[in-house]
């Protein structure tokens, strides 16, 4: 009564499934231990993000590189295992499960993006494993979580930047564009909710889409409210169409952007448009204007020669988080024999530590270690970033 | 000229024609009579290339036709008039008519084109009426006769028709009819497949009546004209009063 | 009886998910186990659509995202109990998939693809620019852990058996369903959507009905993703991903329950073998992709067995 | 007044790059029944192309936007000889997959060949910003308005008035009557794809200046091209430049007067109500193809 | 003239499309188990006229009565519940499946089990399938493929194909069956094996109209013929009347010229 070719096939499917399962169990699949420390990163190395993440991937490359150089940690060697993100939670989430549990690593460093951030986190607090974000949001460590810190700059301290230097120039109202995605959406809460701090309104809150081509309809919207100062807030390419079309139809008010554009790309996108422009950024794009008395100008320009030494491309602003994140967590690291909690509670305890992106001074309620001073305003003039006072 | 020997055609698994032999002298109007889903269709299809699923020997002017593609077919000098019509309805009258010549064309032969266009114009003056409308805004007997220049204007040596007269009035067919004769007088051969088997008899010179897929009967346009035998193709056995009646 | 057969299977299915699921102790390939249980619900409730009905849908991520967003609101905003917000979310995703179903799959061809696409991305930029309700681009925190009754699948291993439990029930019943007065109507409409009308077949509502019942798996496989990630974004919902699923059960094969799981298990594990392409991994990755079409399009399961039985009949002549 | 001008301009930038991307689709559907989910990244690779060929090569903006244009549809012309015409059975949804694989590798292989970087270009003409009545429009905008127009009517006259585009009309109308005919039907559809991702690469190049290329561009590109061409009418030549002007106007309308964050889903809200109501898109019709 | 042994009555239908009348003024009535044979050349409006009684699109004027009840809004599955059912001529097998599935899938309307009922398979439901399976069986052996109810149903040659559509039609139960050229692609020997079907069926209560083209088998079956021609009736009564009318004779073969 079975119909033959069914019955077969269906038998053949149950002998693949057991086969599939035997495969996958855990006989075949020894773990390695080495005597090195082995570091986990995870970038968005392509994908939206990419512009992130390659410099992360690269930077995370040359500080262990440099800290092997150097002797490694204690003797050991530092290892590093880079996964792929996309940008993509889901990605995310393998990369990390695959790393905690496969390579066993004993921190990770990354992701990129704050929304694969997010996802990790869970991980890592079941892991108790030292995890090092590279991302901006502020959602990231407030509320403050034991197992997590951060390097990049949070969108808190570059609105307040912006909003001192509007402040300063006593302009009152301002309008807003960002990017509908992650990065723009945390600017944007942030640009809302400290306006009042510093006396100035937000007469006008715009979006646009990563991919858009064309922000005119926005900005006219924004200039119908006759604000004194626009706000852009997004990553390349979208906030250089913005100062495009700012340029195209004659506003005449100060543009600023975020820390989301602090790469030498901006300046070569936007072109002509990006003359004038304000924004803050970390140091690292203005290091040789940099006053001598300045703590960080010395690492600065180091960490600048020696990446432009080795992949022959010109620095941008975001791979230091990835490079303070690895010289930060090889710092935890000494004296620690590779013990998590150990290097948790030393990274709790770093003081000074003087890195690409700021001075870091963790603590048990500041896990991002960084102050408003990481942020100094530049302004573009002749094609180069010029630091402003 | 044409010559079929033992011609099976297939679809999928349906054999739907089944070992057919047929020849056609150059000159000659041919007729293929026969009911509904006789195989005439299906070995017009085989001949022109459209169906390459076929066993058996198909030869024009001595050379085979297998594994030709319709193209090739059209530019060894066949052209047929397919079954519906199947003109351009969103182009117009000219525009169908130099499609027709697509191959002329490709020869470079574009001056031989104007000669074309103007003589079949000639033929159906009709359509230099019409050149500049959408051929969909044509009645069906225009839309037929534009079919037939479309297919002259390749300048075939065989012409192949399939029902010409399906769906028109009777002074139409005859219409048709007399422009295949006039055709045939410049030289042209036809092989006309039709439903319509008086009118087509009167037209031709010989036939071959089919019944599912297989030549039932062949001859002279006038023997099968006088054939019982061709009714019964049509109309089913079991007459009865009916041969008493004629 | 065919029955017989059909126990054999899921016995086996059950013993190797069992030995699986104590016998792994990384939890790396628990977790890949778990990622392709999800997919494989996804691309069941899919196929019963497309490769059952014959529906095309390109934005069936939608209904992944209503499960995993319904019950992350309810559970973290609202703190309902997690088990409480499945019937909800499952059934918001059923209500949608009523609503936008009757219009939608009266078209067909392209212009049902095209509907369904632009389904889904009105439903992607809802998650993400609703963001007051859910969390917006930056996505949803602090989904809590699944709880049913005593249970709380806060572990890799507990959650795999959970959603491979889930993935067997979901066989089973598609497996019932197809096998049964409403499957072979659904097969019919695939067949021949004119005969199956000619035989009865109330093909408008039938296509509305197992429109809805594919969204509620979705739904489900969203469910059971929110609170195992414990974050959502919408970026997870999005075309890319609604394609992924279409590209899923295509690779598959279609109409195929097993290929399902197939193609599940491989576009859950490729992207991690082309890890070792690394630049290279999208070019390999659509390569890869257009050749099974090119030479397999009946799937890769249907493929094999095809040449397999060319094979075989060459060899009986 | 003036605002409502400036979103005017601005729909029109948007619309005409829909346009013409619509029109690559249409087209294409027109002649084979296919749908082309690659097409946006043919648009990136004319993008890109345009920016290779000027800044890397050197070469003079008209010897490198016709270079690209064709280089693009040669490799158009590759695509369908090597993935699609070996498809024995081309049903919808394996065309679907194999496109879909298409746009990946192609995605893919611009990053390898571009890396992940956007790209400046300078703007054909070195022009002020022209005003009318107070709104501004980019001089590029009027370069690719008027280069919208020049192709469409090319192709007009392509269709109307040579004989290869009127066997092209034939093959859209029934494949068999032109293949009865003579009209090499297979060689048709080769030429549909030539002209459709040449299109696609017409497209990329003139938005090039306006848009900072990479290699990811092309998938929105793609949908919101696909969009307006179904929204037209898909297989309609007038229906998908209609389509790509309405989707643009409309979508910077949305975001003068709705909100910047809806118009998206505003353009796909619209194009499901116009696909209940009125599935053949606005100028389609339901059984005549014609371009 | 309504008359109780009428089951189908065709009142003045015209139908056109797009201006191209297909249809006009057909008028006439299928007798309570008569076998009726609607023959005529090619696109002389037979299959519009199928369609329209099987309610695939509706007619522009005019009535069509089933049993004494106006139909002519019906939807398809609705008539099939009504008792109509049909073949197709280019044989519409379901390719997926089994011979039996295929039969059972023309139960449809006689079952009633819904997706949840068929995801917990109540013993009703159990019931249902199994008394389904076999009244498909018996319909297996009234055309007697009983014996490949697990063949693919494409897998049969296509003579038993047919057969197999005609026990599908079979299975809701109709009281009106429309046979589309049954005889299409079939040899003498299987025509004859269908014609016995069809008288067989016949005897069972059912009512047939029948579109052929095998004038054998269409005039030996069949109690009258209705003609049409270019959209019109041309003439209507038993085979032998029809086979000797003139204008049948002149669609049929032409005119002559006279």
């Amino acid at each position: 009564m079975i119909p033959a070719k069914k019955f077969r096939n269906t038998v053949l499917a149950a002998a693949v499934l057991l086969a599939a399962s035997l495969i996958l169990s855990p006989a075949i699949f020894a773990d390695s231990h080495k005597d090195a420390y082995k570091i986990g990163g995870i970038f968005s190395v392509t994908g939206p993000a990419s512009f992130l993440g390659d410099p992360e991937k690269k930077s995370m490359n040359l500080a262990i590189e440099q800290i092997n150089e150097a002797g490694g940690v204690d003797g050991h060697m530092l290892e590093g295992v880079i996964y792929d993100t996309e940008g993509d939670p889901s990605k995310t989430v393998m990369a990390a499960g695959k790393l905690i549990n496969k390579d066993r690593v004993t921190a990770i460093a990354g992701p990129s993006r704050t929304p694969t951030t997010l996802a990790v986190i869970p991980m890592v607090k079941r892991a108790k494993l030292p995890f090092v974000s590279c991302a901006a949001g502020n959602k990231i460590v407030e509320p403050v979580k034991p197992w997590v810190f951060k390097t990049a700059q949070s969108d808190i301290q570059a609105v307040a930047s912006i909003y001192q230097h509007i402040q300063k120039r006593n302009i009152r109202k301002v309008g807003i564009i960002t990017v509908s995605n992650a990065f723009g959406e945390s600017g944007k809460e942030q640009l809302l909710s400290q306006a009042s701090d510093f006396g100035i309104k937000v007469v006008s809150s715009q979006s646009f889409g990563a991919d858009d081509k064309d922000m005119t309809a926005q900005l006219t919207k924004i200039r119908r409210q006759d604000p004194g100062a626009i706000i852009c807030w997004g990553t390349n390419p979208g906030p250089a169409v913005v100062a495009k079309n700012v340029d195209q139809l004659g506003i005449d008010i100060p543009l600023y952007q975020s820390h989301g554009v602090a790469s030498p790309k901006f300046i070569e996108l936007a072109g002509e448009a990006a003359e004038g422009i304000f924004l803050p950024t970390g140091k690292i794009l203005v290091a040789e204007q940099l006053p001598e008395s300045d703590p960080q100008k010395q690492v600065l320009l180091d960490y600048i020669k020696a990446y432009e030494n080795k992949y022959n491309e010109t620095v941008s602003g975001f791979g230091g988080y990835a490079y303070d994140a690895i010289h930060l967590l090889a710092k935890a690291m000494e004296g620690t024999g590779g013990d998590k909690a150990q290097i948790r509670e030393n990274l709790e305890n770093i003081k000074g530590h003087v890195g690409v992106s700021g001075v870091f001074s963790f603590s048990k309620t500041d896990h991002n270690g960084l102050d408003p001073s990481a942020f100094v305003m530049v302004r573009i003039r002749n094609g180069k970033w010029e630091l402003v006072e | 000229m044409l010559r079929v020997r033992n011609l099976k055609c297939f679809y999928g698994r349906i054999m739907a024609v089944k070992g057919v032999s047929l020849s056609v002298n150059a000159g000659e109007i041919i007729c293929l009579i026969g009911a509904n889903g006789a195989g005439k269709t299906t070995l017009l299809s085989a001949v022109c290339g459209l169906l390459p699923t076929w066993t058996g020997e198909i030869e024009f002017e001595g050379q085979s036709l297998k594994g030709l593609d319709p193209p090739a077919v059209v530019r060894r000098g066949i052209s047929l008039v397919p079954e519906g019509r199947m003109i351009f309805p969103p182009l117009s009258v000219m525009d169908n008519l130099r499609l027709g010549a697509y191959t002329m064309y490709k020869k470079k032969a574009a001056e031989a084109v104007e000669q074309d266009l103007e003589s079949v114009m000639t033929l159906f003056p009709i359509l230099r009426e019409r050149s500049d409308q959408p051929a969909g805004t044509l009645s069906g007997g225009e839309q037929q006769m534009l079919a037939i220049a479309r297919a002259l204007m390749a300048r075939p040596g065989l012409l192949l028709l399939d029902e010409p007269s399906m769906g028109l009035a009777p002074m139409i067919v005859e219409k048709i009819m007399e422009v295949l004769e006039v055709l045939r007088s410049r030289g042209l051969t036809i092989v006309l497949v039709e439903q319509n088997a008086l009118a087509a008899l009167e037209a031709a010179d010989r036939g071959y009546v089919f019944e599912t897929g297989a030549v039932l009967l062949q001859g002279s346009a006038d023997e099968l004209l006088a054939d019982k035998d061709v009714k019964r193709a049509y109309l089913g056995k079991d007459y009865g009063d009916f041969y008493d009646a004629v | 009886m065919y029955g017989r057969a059909q126990k054999i299977i899921y016995a086996v299915f059950v013993i190797a998910v069992i030995i699986l699921g104590w016998s792994l102790d990384n939890e790396y390939y628990l977790q890949l186990l778990i990622f392709i249980g999800l997919n494989t619900l996804l691309a069941l409730s899919l196929n019963m659509l497309m490769g059952y009905a014959g529906q095309i849908s390109l934005g069936h991520a939608a209904f992944y995202g209503i499960g995993a967003y319904v019950t992350a609101i309810l559970t973290t905003t609202y703190n309902v109990e997690p088990i409480l917000a499945l019937p909800a979310a499952v059934g918001a995703a059923m209500i949608v998939a009523w609503i936008v179903g009757i219009p939608t799959l009266r078209l067909s061809g392209y212009y049902l693809g095209m509907g369904t696409l632009g389904f889904g991305m009105i439903i992607h930029i809802l998650f993400r620019e609703w963001s007051s309700v859910t969390g917006g681009a930056s996505g949803f925190v602090g989904i809590p852990p699944l709880e049913i009754g005593p249970l709380i699948f806060d572990s890799r291993r507990s959650y795999f058996f959970l959603v491979w439990g889930v993935v067997l029930l979901s066989i089973i019943m598609c497996r019932r369903i197809i096998d049964s007065r409403v499957g072979r109507a659904l097969r019919s409409i695939h067949d021949g959507e004119k005969a199956a009308a000619a035989i009865g077949v109330d093909t408008k509502k039938l296509k509305v009905q197992v429109f809805v019942l594919s969204a509620a798996m979705a739904a489900m496989a969203g469910f059971l993703y929110a609170h195992l990630i414990y974050f959502i974004s919408p970026g997870t919902f999005n075309f890319v991903a609604s394609i992924r699923i279409v590209t899923m059960v295509v690779i598959g094969g279609m109409a195929s329950i097993w290929g399902a799981l197939f193609g599940a298990s491989l576009l859950t594990l490729l992207p991690e073998w082309l890890h070792a392409f690394s630049e290279f991994e999208m070019v390999v990755y659509g390569l890869i992709l257009m050749s099974v079409m090119i030479f397999l399009p009946r799937g890769l399961t249907r493929g094999v067995i095809d040449i397999y039985y060319r094979y075989r009949k060459s060899h009986d002549k | 007044m003036q605002e409502i001008l400036q979103y005017l301009f601005s729909g029109l930038t948007n619309g005409a790059i829909y346009a013409v991307i619509a029109v690559g689709f249409s087209m294409l559907y027109s002649s084979t029944d296919l749908i082309n989910f690659a097409h946006g990244e043919f648009v990136m690779l004319g993008a890109l192309g345009m920016v290779s060929l000027t800044a890397g090569f050197g070469l003079p903006l008209i010897p490198a936007f016709f270079l690209t244009v064709a280089g693009v549809a040669a490799a158009g012309m590759l695509f369908e000889r090597l993935a699609i015409r070996p498809v024995r059975h081309p049903e919808p949804i394996v065309l679907i997959i194999i496109t879909v694989g298409a746009s990946i590798f192609l995605r893919g292989a611009g990053m390898l060949i571009w890396g992940k970087n956007s790209y400046s270009m300078p703007p054909f003409s070195d022009h002020p910003p022209i005003d009318f009545a107070g709104a501004r429009l980019l001089a590029q905008s009027i370069w690719i308005l008027v280069i919208v127009t020049v192709v469409t009517a090319a192709l007009h006259l392509f269709y109307r008035r040579t004989l290869t585009g009127k066997a092209m009309t034939a093959c859209a109308v029934s494949k068999k009557a032109a293949w009865i005919v003579g009209i090499p039907t297979k060689w048709m559809v080769l030429l549909a794809f030539g002209l459709s991702t040449g299109m696609g690469a017409v497209a990329g190049a003139i938005i090039s200046p306006i848009t900072m290329p990479s290699y990811d561009m092309g998938t929105m590109l793609g949908l919101k091209g696909f969009c307006a061409a179904m929204f037209g009418g898909l297989g309609s030549l007038w229906g998908a430049i209609l389509g790509g002007f309405l989707l643009g106007i409309l979508e910077a309308l949305g975001v003068g007067f709705v909100s910047s964050g809806l118009k998206d889903a505003a353009a796909f809200i619209l194009l499901l109500l116009v696909l209940y109501v009125r599935p053949q898109g606005i100028l389609g019709s339901a059984d005549v193809k014609r371009f | 003239m309504t008359n109780n042994t009428n089951l189908l009555e065709i009142r003045n239908i015209d139908k056109s499309f797009g201006g191209v009348q297909a249809l006009s003024d057909i008028d006439f009535f299928l007798e309570q188990g008569s076998i009726t044979g609607l023959i005529g050349p090619n696109g002389a409006g037979k299959t519009t006229l199928f369609n329209l009684i099987t309610g695939l699109f509706p007619a522009d004027k005019g009535e069509i009565r089933f049993g004494g009840r106006p139909i002519n809004n019906f939807r398809v599955n609705e008539l099939v519940r009504l008792g109509i059912a049909r073949t197709f001529q280019n044989v519409e097998l379901f390719e997926s499946m089994t011979v039996l599935e295929n039969i059972l899938v023309g139960l449809h309307t006689r079952t009633r089990c819904g997706i949840i009922e068929s995801i917990f398979r109540f013993p009703y439901i159990r019931r249902e399938e199994q008394q389904a399976r076999e009244r498909a069986i018996e319909l297996l052996e009234f055309v007697g493929l009983q014996d490949y109810a697990d063949r693919t149903s494409t897998d049969l040659p296509f003579g038993w194909q047919r057969l197999l559509e005609l026990a599908r039609a079979m299975a809701s139960k109709p009281r009106l069956l429309l046979l589309d050229e049954p005889a299409a692609g079939l040899n003498m020997s299987e025509t004859g094996r269908l014609e016995e079907l069809i008288r067989k069926v016949r005897d069972q209560g059912v009512t047939i109209l029948l579109v052929e083209h095998d004038m054998n088998l269409t005039m030996s079956i069949s109690e009258k013929i209705v003609v049409l021609d270019q959209g019109r009736k041309i003439a209507e009564g038993p085979p032998r009347e029809v086979q000797t009318d003139e204008a049948v004779m002149a669609a049929y073969l032409g005119k002559a010229k006279s």
